[in-house]
């Protein structure tokens, strides 16, 4: 690798060329602060609008100061990041953002975990000079997220999530000047964009500006019901990450301790969606062998390929922006609406309790389940499968006041019968997993041959896009695997112009999957969380006992007991579902 | 074809255009038709004189006779009188202020005598519309003589050796930024003329296009053959209906006569020109931005580098210059380098195009060689202070420029002096304001063009300009502290250092020059309560000389808010608590027994 | 129009229209121009001022000379007209009175071409409007 | 603002398309199509970027975005008699401020608002480059040069009958 020489405060020292001086300056120990810039380096995903102005140093012979994160070094370059000069424009320019910021942090749902404050409290910032008028907005609830654009302070982050990452294009910065904020179309609700939901820019937002909808209110309620039994399934990608919430490394898997956690707090029954997840691959998995045998017996009417569907925010993305392509996704239903399909009609019969009674909570490491468990078709007489969702950050907080320490709880187990899972669905949380899990079932039903390798390596991985091609005894199977809207975008494009020869395709809407969503606990930008939980994710998977869903016990014990076969009757009826054209705008012409 | 005896050219600039210069021509040929002279007498419209203070403007060919503030209704008298009689028709000849002698010959008006028209030299001389006209003034002999005679490089090096800076703000090298664009790889490559003038007060660019659209066409040609591109875009503000009518007409008739197109000369280089509309963003100036722009997306600028020259629009190399750097090629091309850079001072060569505006007698476009001092421009060329008021500062390089005095008057006028006395250049506004003017609300004034005008990517523009501008409005309001002064003067020079572009960067240029150059008024404003020009209406107090005052009772009557009581042909006194300082009273008074204090 | 198709094409085509604007070129730089004044009072005019005007603004174009041809007032020697004042580059202005076609033809071939003096100069005594 | 929903005159959607398909439907092209759409429409409702969204397969947030980062464009009718003030540095020392504060009170119009009957709209505008004519105000098409606050009344006078 070429490097070049360049002295930063007052060191000599050697950087590779093309390194930026906020690079060269962590690369030798200055952290030199930042607000707007964020970098998720191996994932594609960088946002250096060089906006924010926090980042300025002094660079020898420039007549102005240069911003860190956008000013590459070049040779003998002479970089000074904490002169007075420095410190004064610094303190200015954070304290200019606090002037049209509303100072309420105490009440904050970001207060703690906001860049800003950290950033106001890092710079010992004890008074805002210039104090003047404050644009105000009001604020916008959705089914998912909560804009509070008061704190919007124009780092684009979101923007740059919402349409450069995913293409969905629901958020753009509008108006010019002081007035300059990102909004939806119009200003109008998120609800009445095309947003999807996936919760990448609550993921992003260094401040409290774009938050998710708080549930816990509602769900202490539901506790304290003594009318009521509460049910409680948790997400495969939870258990890697809410210890960070309470202080551990990151990837440090607490699936046990979330188990406790969840019976302490008072949950009636804790379960798990992995169950469900087991249950989808039977649905799903099936399907896909459907159209395979059908396709490889020469029907050219089957679609292929075969789109997994469990992910919600991608489910709205593709009735938004491929409706016409609505029948080449799997009409599985997500494992979180399945599991509530299952527990509520089959569980509550099961225990003698009225559906109406059983309230269904999830917690999911995403902001699009909150949405959508609210879809009308997931209803029965008005009554949701699943009430409603809460977050990974959202159950941190529940725990939190419950008094619970979670560092000292020991491990529990879930309960049975839905709380029961494989190794398969647990990689459900990851990018890749689902294909895998479904890739496990599949060859072992496809051949009828047992699986020598379970571990299917070349599915797995962050590229934004991969393809992979498995041997099912002598039969090649193309799978391809997006992570990511924007990557989805292009491979439905292929697909579109008919360039694509997969047969089957892993979607997920969060670089990353379920793991990087936007309720887990915020990464602040370092990627190298995002990769613990991806790692522990493989880990889990590994100390399972049984790692197929078809030979999850309580599944056989599921279809015998209620449900038939998979794909059958009752299945088309309680485990998939259909989709809808949502890209039409109405406009009155005459 | 008919010999004119006499060629009579009609300002058609928007300028003139607004009074009506359109009537002026329609019955100018009626009235020759109407005594047979059509063929004798050629009524043109040409481009903008530049003398708009005066306009609309009638010049007769030969005699060089100089008509101002023509109605249309003045057609039969000039027609009658000088064309058929000859005879001068003496009232509507220039008066010299001063001699109050009436001036027939332009040359010999003070206006004009000190001007030096390069970027200008065709506007106010041919009709902008008709390209023959143009190419009888050398138009596209330049062209030709690059595409076959030169190399792109020994072009270059031409425009290097002429010492040509950016007339659009920054005076960046024009040779200089041409090479960088050629040495860049890459076989798809853009020439953009920035035409998105935007300072308010500035309109020179749009001079030049009206008046004489086919230089502007041709440099971009050169251009394009130095670089290696073979498409020009013209980013023009939408609000220059006429600009854009006549860059139109040129390009249709460039490409008509092979000028603009494939194989030009036979030369077998090709190029050709689209236009791009703004949309009213000022940042747009900013060539990032204006390149942003040109993609359909929001103006706003982005961190340089990477230069234009390396990626530009369509993330590929492209080279950016105003309308008057433009204008100033063919004519460097034509004459030489060494011509071009015998004019001007050591560091800024050729000249400058002002667009002098203000408390001022002759406001208009003038063109002056770099190096003119300010008394010049103003005294000789802007026949001195409205009125005969007394000079107080001169606004250059609008909302990116500061506010000079009486003590930099004799200072020239080129980029690098303009710099060291705390303005710029920029593209050009110079505005003249005299003791009515207050210099704080001066300085509030550009700051709320650049609030208004902040595209809003960074902190330091977006909130911190509207920061000033708030501490000047309360200073204003006679509601500053000592301590505001003091924010004042830090803000700005935070503001100066970290924002993102040039208009950021230069933003508080108005507030730190007039800080620097008027700080008494600042105090007086803030310890005193005092506007000394009388334009700060919360620090006026409108009072009653008693002895002055004879009682007529016409001020108490026209108050509208019932503030003066008084017995009749008795002295009147104005309750200053209730007073909203409309000025009626003032007005009304006829015996100028109100004053303000 | 035709394309133009090569350096010397456009420079032959600028030759081709720079008349239509020598006028105006010509009276951009007077001092390097022959400058005629016709005297063309309402007496010039009755007298044949406008003929040879017309005659004096075609035929010098045509013997390819630069000059600037304009229509003056009365010049005060109502007994000699019509007048005209000729005004060679660098040179003092000279009047000749009772001027026709005939004469101006005259003055053209000697006076202008030539610089020989041609009868009816007039000592002048009055100064210009400028 | 767009939960008012407009109609639309079925020849201009078409003209607009027409417009779109002119430009290849292509995204650089947003601006120029908006130009155009506005010179349709008049301006540039919800609907009228709904439109324009579909067509250059731009997000209709973005649209958005551009149409309110550029004054030129406005999302509210204008007038039948738009009056726009120069405020150009040369008319406001020339005191471009109060002819606009005379107009306000006679016409009882903020400025960026319409009239109730239709008839007037105020806006302010960047220098028009008439500062030899400053105070520069215009209404339609028409100029008004060296405006002073007295001659506002007469000028408004000229469209009483209108």
């Amino acid at each position: 690798m070429e490097t070049i020489k360049i002295n930063i405060d007052n060191k000599n020292v050697e950087v590779p060329k093309g390194s930026t001086i906020l690079q060269a300056a962590r690369m030798n120990g200055i952290h030199i602060p930042t607000l707007c810039y964020l970098n998720l380096d191996d994932m594609n995903i960088e946002n250096k609008p060089g906006g924010c102005r926090v980042c300025v140093v002094e660079v020898e012979g420039r007549k102005n100061l240069a911003p860190a994160c956008a000013t590459e070094c070049l040779e003998g370059m002479v970089i000074k990041t904490h002169t007075t000069r420095i410190l004064n424009a610094r303190r200015t320019v954070v304290e200019l953002i606090l002037s049209d910021h509303p100072a309420d942090c105490l009440v904050c749902a970001k207060s703690g975990n906001c860049e800003l404050q950290t950033l106001a409290q890092d710079l010992g910032i004890r008074q805002i000079t210039y104090k003047g008028a404050q644009s105000t907005y009001r604020m916008d609830t959705s089914p998912s997220i909560v804009r509070d654009v008061d704190k919007c302070i124009m780092c684009r982050r979101c923007e740059m999530m919402c349409n450069t990452v995913q293409t969905v294009g629901a958020l753009s910065a509008i108006n010019r000047g002081f007035e300059a904020v990102v909004a939806p179309a119009f200003e109008q609700d998120l609800i009445k964009s095309s947003c999807t939901y996936c919760g990448q820019c609550v993921a992003v937002c260094p401040t409290g500006a774009l938050t998710e909808v708080d549930h816990t209110p509602q769900l202490i309620r539901d506790l304290a019901d003594p009318t009521k039994t509460v049910v409680v399934q948790t997400a495969p990608a939870v258990r890697v990450a809410l210890g960070e919430e309470f202080g551990m490394k990151p990837g440090t898997i607490v699936t046990g301790k979330m188990a406790a956690a969840l019976r302490e707090i008072g949950f009636d029954y804790v379960f798990d969606t992995d169950f469900a997840a087991d249950l989808t691959i039977m649905e799903e998995g099936t399907e896909l062998l459907d159209r395979l045998t059908r396709y490889l017996n020469g029907d050219k009417e089957v679609k292929l390929p075969i789109l997994t569907s469990c992910c919600p925010a991608w489910v709205n993305f593709f009735e938004y922006y491929f409706p016409d392509m609505r029948d080449v996704p799997s009409t599985a239903r997500s494992p979180q609406q399945m599991f509530g399909a299952i527990a509520k009609n089959y569980f509550a019969k099961k225990i003698g309790v009225d559906r109406k009674d059983l309230v269904v909570v999830s917690v999911m490491p995403c902001l699009a389940k909150k949405y959508e468990c609210g879809r009308d078709e997931f209803k029965e007489n008005g009554d949701p499968d699943v009430n409603y969702s809460i977050s990974t950050r959202e159950l941190a907080h529940l725990i939190k006041q419950s008094n619970i320490d979670f560092n000292k709880l020991p491990d529990a187990d879930f309960d049975n019968p839905l709380g029961e899972s494989t190794g398969a669905s647990v990689i459900f949380g990851t990018t890749g997993g689902v294909i895998e899990a479904a890739a496990r079932t599949a060859y072992e039903l496809f051949t009828g041959k047992k699986l020598e390798k379970i571990d299917f390596e070349c599915l797995r991985g962050l590229e934004n896009i991969r393809q992979a091609t498995v041997d099912f005894n002598g039969t090649p199977i193309n799978i391809g695997i997006a992570h990511g809207l924007g990557s989805a975008r292009k491979l439905l494009e292929c697909i579109k112009k008919g360039e694509c020869n997969l047969h089957a395709i892993e979607i997920m809407a969060c670089p990353g999957g379920c793991i990087a969503g936007g309720g887990q606990p915020l990464h602040h930008g370092d990627a190298s969380i995002i990769k613990a939980r991806h790692t522990a994710i493989y880990e889990e998977d590994k100390n399972k006992p049984i790692r197929k869903s078809h030979e999850n016990p309580y599944i056989t014990k599921l279809y015998e007991e209620f449900l038939g076969k998979p794909c059958g009757e009752l299945s088309h009826h309680l485990l998939h579902t259909h989709y809808f054209d949502k890209s039409k705008v109405e406009i009155c012409i005459e | 074809m008919a010999t004119y005896k006499y060629h009579i050219l009609v300002c058609g600039g928007t300028g003139c255009q607004a009074s009506d210069s359109a009537g002026i021509i329609e019955n100018l040929k009626k009235e020759l038709e109407a005594r047979n002279l059509q063929n004798d007498v050629q009524v043109i419209t040409s481009g903008c004189f530049g003398f708009c203070e005066k306009g609309p403007i009638v010049k007769i060919m030969p005699d060089n006779t100089f008509y101002v503030r023509v109605t249309p209704e003045d057609a039969a008298i000039i027609i009658e009188e000088h064309i058929v009689k000859g005879r001068k028709v003496e009232r509507l000849l220039y008066t010299d202020p001063e001699t109050q002698q009436h001036i027939s010959d332009s040359k010999h008006m003070g206006f004009y005598q000190k001007q030096l028209r390069i970027a200008l030299n065709n506007c106010g001389f041919i009709d902008p519309e008709n390209i023959d006209e143009a190419i009888s003034r050398d138009a596209y002999l330049a062209l030709g003589k690059v595409l076959l005679e030169m190399t792109p490089q020994s072009a270059i090096d031409e425009i290097k050796k002429s010492g040509l800076r950016g007339r659009g703000g920054g005076g960046f090298p024009t040779g200089l930024k041409w090479e960088l664009a050629s040495k860049s790889p890459g076989d798809e490559k853009y020439v953009v003329c920035n035409a998105d003038e935007g300072d308010p007060g500035a309109f020179m660019d749009r001079s030049i296009l009206e008046g004489d659209p086919h230089s502007i066409i041709e440099a971009m040609t050169i251009c394009g053959y130095c670089i290696g591109a073979h498409v020009g875009l013209v980013y023009i503000r939408a609000e220059y209906p006429l600009a854009i009518h006549r860059l139109k007409i040129a390009l249709d008739q460039a490409r008509e006569y092979g000028l603009l197109g494939d194989d030009i000369l036979g030369s077998g280089f090709s190029f050709d020109i689209e236009l791009r509309y703004g949309a009213g963003a000022f940042v747009c100036g900013e060539e990032t931005a204006l390149i942003h722009s040109m993609e359909g997306h929001r103006g706003e600028p982005t961190f340089k580098p990477p230069f234009p020259a390396v990626s530009g629009y369509l993330e590929k190399p492209t080279n950016v210059n105003n309308v008057e750097t433009f204008a100033c090629i063919p004519i460097i091309i034509n004459k030489g380098a060494e011509w071009f850079a015998s004019i001007g001072s050591e560091k800024s060569k050729g000249t400058k195009v002002f667009a002098l505006a203000g408390k001022i007698n002759n406001v208009g476009l003038i063109e002056v060689p770099m190096g003119t001092t300010l008394r010049e421009v103003i005294y000789e060329i802007g026949g001195g202070i409205k009125g005969g008021k007394e000079f107080k500062a001169v606004q250059t390089g609008g909302p990116s420029g500061g506010c000079l005095t009486q003590k930099h008057l004799d200072t020239p006028i080129d980029y690098d002096n303009l710099i060291a006395a705390g303005s710029m250049m920029g593209s050009g506004g110079m505005i003249v304001m005299d003791e009515d003017d207050c210099m704080v609300s001066i300085a509030k004034f550009y700051l709320e063009f650049t609030v208004e005008e902040s595209c809003g990517k960074c902190t330091p523009c977006r909130v911190g300009n509207k920061r000033l501008h708030e501490i000047l409005d309360k200073i204003t309001k006679g509601e500053g502290t000592m301590e505001d002064l003091d924010n004042l003067k830090n803000l700005s020079k935070v503001i100066k250092d970290t924002a993102l572009c040039g208009l950021g960067q230069t933003s508080p240029n108005p507030v730190l020059s007039t800080i620097d150059n008027f700080w008494d008024e600042y105090v007086e404003h803030v310890v005193d309560k005092k506007c000394r020009a009388g334009v700060c209406r919360s620090m006026m107090r409108y009072v009653i000389d008693p002895e002055k005052c004879v009682g007529c009772t016409l001020c108490a009557r026209n108050c509208p808010v019932n503030a003066i009581t008084g017995e009749r042909k008795e002295a009147h006194v104005i309750d200053q608590s209730i007073c909203i300082k409309c000025g009626a009273c003032k007005d009304k008074c006829k015996f100028n027994a109100i004053e303000i204090k | 129009m035709a394309k133009i198709k090569s350096l010397d094409d456009l420079r032959k085509v600028k030759s081709e229209l720079q008349d239509k604007i020598k006028l105006r070129e010509n009276a951009n730089n007077p001092e390097s121009m022959v400058q005629i004044k016709v005297g063309m009072a309402t007496s010039g005019i009755a007298s044949g001022a406008k003929e040879v005007f017309n005659y004096l603004s075609e035929e010098l174009p045509k013997r390819n000379i630069d000059a600037i041809v304009t229509q003056t007032g009365d010049m005060g020697y109502c007994y000699a007209e019509p007048t005209i004042e000729v005004t060679l580059p660098g040179q003092e202005p000279i009047v000749f009175g009772y001027v026709n076609v005939t004469k101006a033809n005259e003055i053209i071939e000697k006076y202008i071409k030539n610089g020989e003096l041609v009868e009816g100069i007039i000592p002048k005594n009055y100064k210009s409007v400028e | 603002m767009a939960n008012i929903k407009i109609t639309l005159r079925k020849d201009d959607v078409e003209k607009l398309k027409q417009v779109c398909k002119e430009f290849n439907n292509e995204p650089g092209e947003l601006i120029n199509v908006l130009h155009k759409a506005q010179g349709i429409f008049g301006y540039l409702p919800a609907e009228v970027q709904e439109i324009v969204s579909k067509e250059l397969n731009v997000p209709v947030a973005k649209v958005y975005g551009v149409v309110t980062f550029y004054s030129f464009f406005t999302m509210k009718p204008k007038g039948r008699f738009p009056i726009s003030i120069c405020m150009g540095t040369a008319c406001y020392v020339r005191g471009a401020e109060k002819i606009l504060d005379e107009i306000k009170k006679q016409l009882n119009l903020e400025v960026g608002a319409t009239s109730e009957d239709g008839k007037f709209s105020l806006s302010c505008l960047r220098c028009v480059g008439a500062c030899g004519l400053a105070p520069v105000v215009l209404i339609g098409d028409r100029t008004y040069g060296r405006v002073t606050q007295e001659g506002v009344k007469e000028i408004l006078a000229e469209y009483d009958e209108m």
